[in-house]
């Protein structure tokens, strides 16, 4: 797993890449602290090389979401595919995070 | 059939992965063609494994020494069987209750991941603990 | 240590070199990050290895019902040890004499890719014949 | 293993990717033996794209090779990277195949 954020005008642009999931969750766990406490208006997580999730790396993004909409902001997913989308449509994530292709 | 054999930590829930989703390809290549795992298949498959083994490294080997964990995998003609043994804690999964979705959890998704996926989900407590998952394709 | 079992046929090749290559990525992982395999490292190793079970997929159980392979990977503190077992026939590794390569052959390279990219090839023949291989990294 | 064959100008461009070793070589002889066939003055091969090579491979190309060159024609490999640069290079194929980025 690998991680990069970029600001883009009012947007905070967290991109992962590669597997996010028990082992390596806890590795984003600061970085996403980070973007929380910032209380962004808008943050697209960019997860078009994600190659897998579990629910552990799902746990690690609903409480980014969480803390960023309780703050007013809203979280937009882009490039969902394979098996990381699997399970956010199976986790019924699809209503709760706008997802964009 | 299949066999892969290796330590209880997480880090070696990649290699045991990366054995399903590539033994999901093979089942295509022998089966000659007419009936094989899709890549949805292989996703699913791989998601419920991935759930299972997260939950021997965290809970099964929890206050213990990580022991060893044995993942076998058998095609039959339509249908993959898997089978996840272990020597840690048992639980009894029939005691665990779905995740309430729209609460937004962020943990406790594991079994309905594996349940949700998976056609055949069943365990046997006992040394080692047998988890048997199959899905047919 | 990391033990797959597998049917000796071609198509279980890549599951095979799935296992290895993930395996490096653990190495790394558990090592602490102070010495860790490179993707070079990697390359090479998964190149030997798949070369080792080409031989027994297509020589070994030549004429013979295909076996079970046997893929053992263990990592010391700066070294892979990879050990390959299967019951195919048994051959005498020191009668292959090594590729004339400016002649551009286009077969009898395998033994030449195995010796070059490990540091250790040492052949037992037997039931089962074990090939070990070993390279520090 | 995939592998698809484009005509530009002078030049068929083959493109193989994923594995291309003793399982899957064999399903590519037939499509080599075309382009052989043809007798081009220009064999483009883009290996960007292939993750994987063994022996029986670089057994398949290298014949390719001969019947292509001894019909007077030249071989071109692109995008050579990875395992497969590393089999090239200890072949000492760099040296018989032009190599390109
Ligand atoms: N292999 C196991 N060994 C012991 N307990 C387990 C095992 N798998 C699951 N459990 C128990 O079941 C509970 C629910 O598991 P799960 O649905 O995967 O969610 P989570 O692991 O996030 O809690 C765990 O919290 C644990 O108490
Ligand atoms: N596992 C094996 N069992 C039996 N014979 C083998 C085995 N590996 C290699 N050989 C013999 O050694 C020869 C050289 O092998 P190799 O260098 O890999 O090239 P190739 O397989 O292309 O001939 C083979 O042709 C075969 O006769």
């Amino acid at each position: 797993m690998t991680f990069s954020k970029t600001i883009q005008g009012d947007t905070i642009v967290f991109r992962i890449e590669g597997e996010l999931d028990a082992l390596t969750a806890p590795e984003l766990r600061p970085a996403l602290d980070e973007v929380a406490n910032d209380k962004p208006k808008k943050v697209t997580l960019d997860l078009s090389s994600m190659r897998i999730i579990d629910s552990s790396g799902v746990g690690a993004l609903v409480s980014l979401f969480k803390r960023v909409r309780s703050a007013g902001g809203d979280v937009t997913i882009v490039g969902l595919q394979g098996q990381p989308l699997a399970i956010f449509k199976l986790l019924r994530l699809d209503r709760v995070f706008a997802l964009e292709a | 059939m299949i066999q892969l054999r290796f330590p209880g930590l997480l880090p070696y829930r990649d290699v045991a992965l990366r054995v399903v989703s590539a033994s999901c390809k093979v089942a295509g290549k022998l089966g000659g063609g007419a009936h094989r795992p899709s890549k949805d298949f292989a996703d699913q498959v791989v998601s419920a494994c991935g759930e299972a083994l997260n939950n021997i490294f965290i809970h099964g080997f929890r206050n213990l020494p990580p022991g060893e964990v044995v993942v076998e995998i058998e095609f039959e003609p339509k249908r993959l069987v898997l089978r996840i043994l272990d020597d840690g804690h048992s639980f009894d999964p029939s005691l665990i209750p779905p995740p309430d979705l729209d609460g937004l959890p962020e943990s406790g998704m594991g079994l309905f991941i594996i349940r949700s996926f998976m056609d055949v989900v069943s365990y046997q407590p006992g040394r080692p603990n047998t988890l048997l998952l199959a899905k047919s394709f």
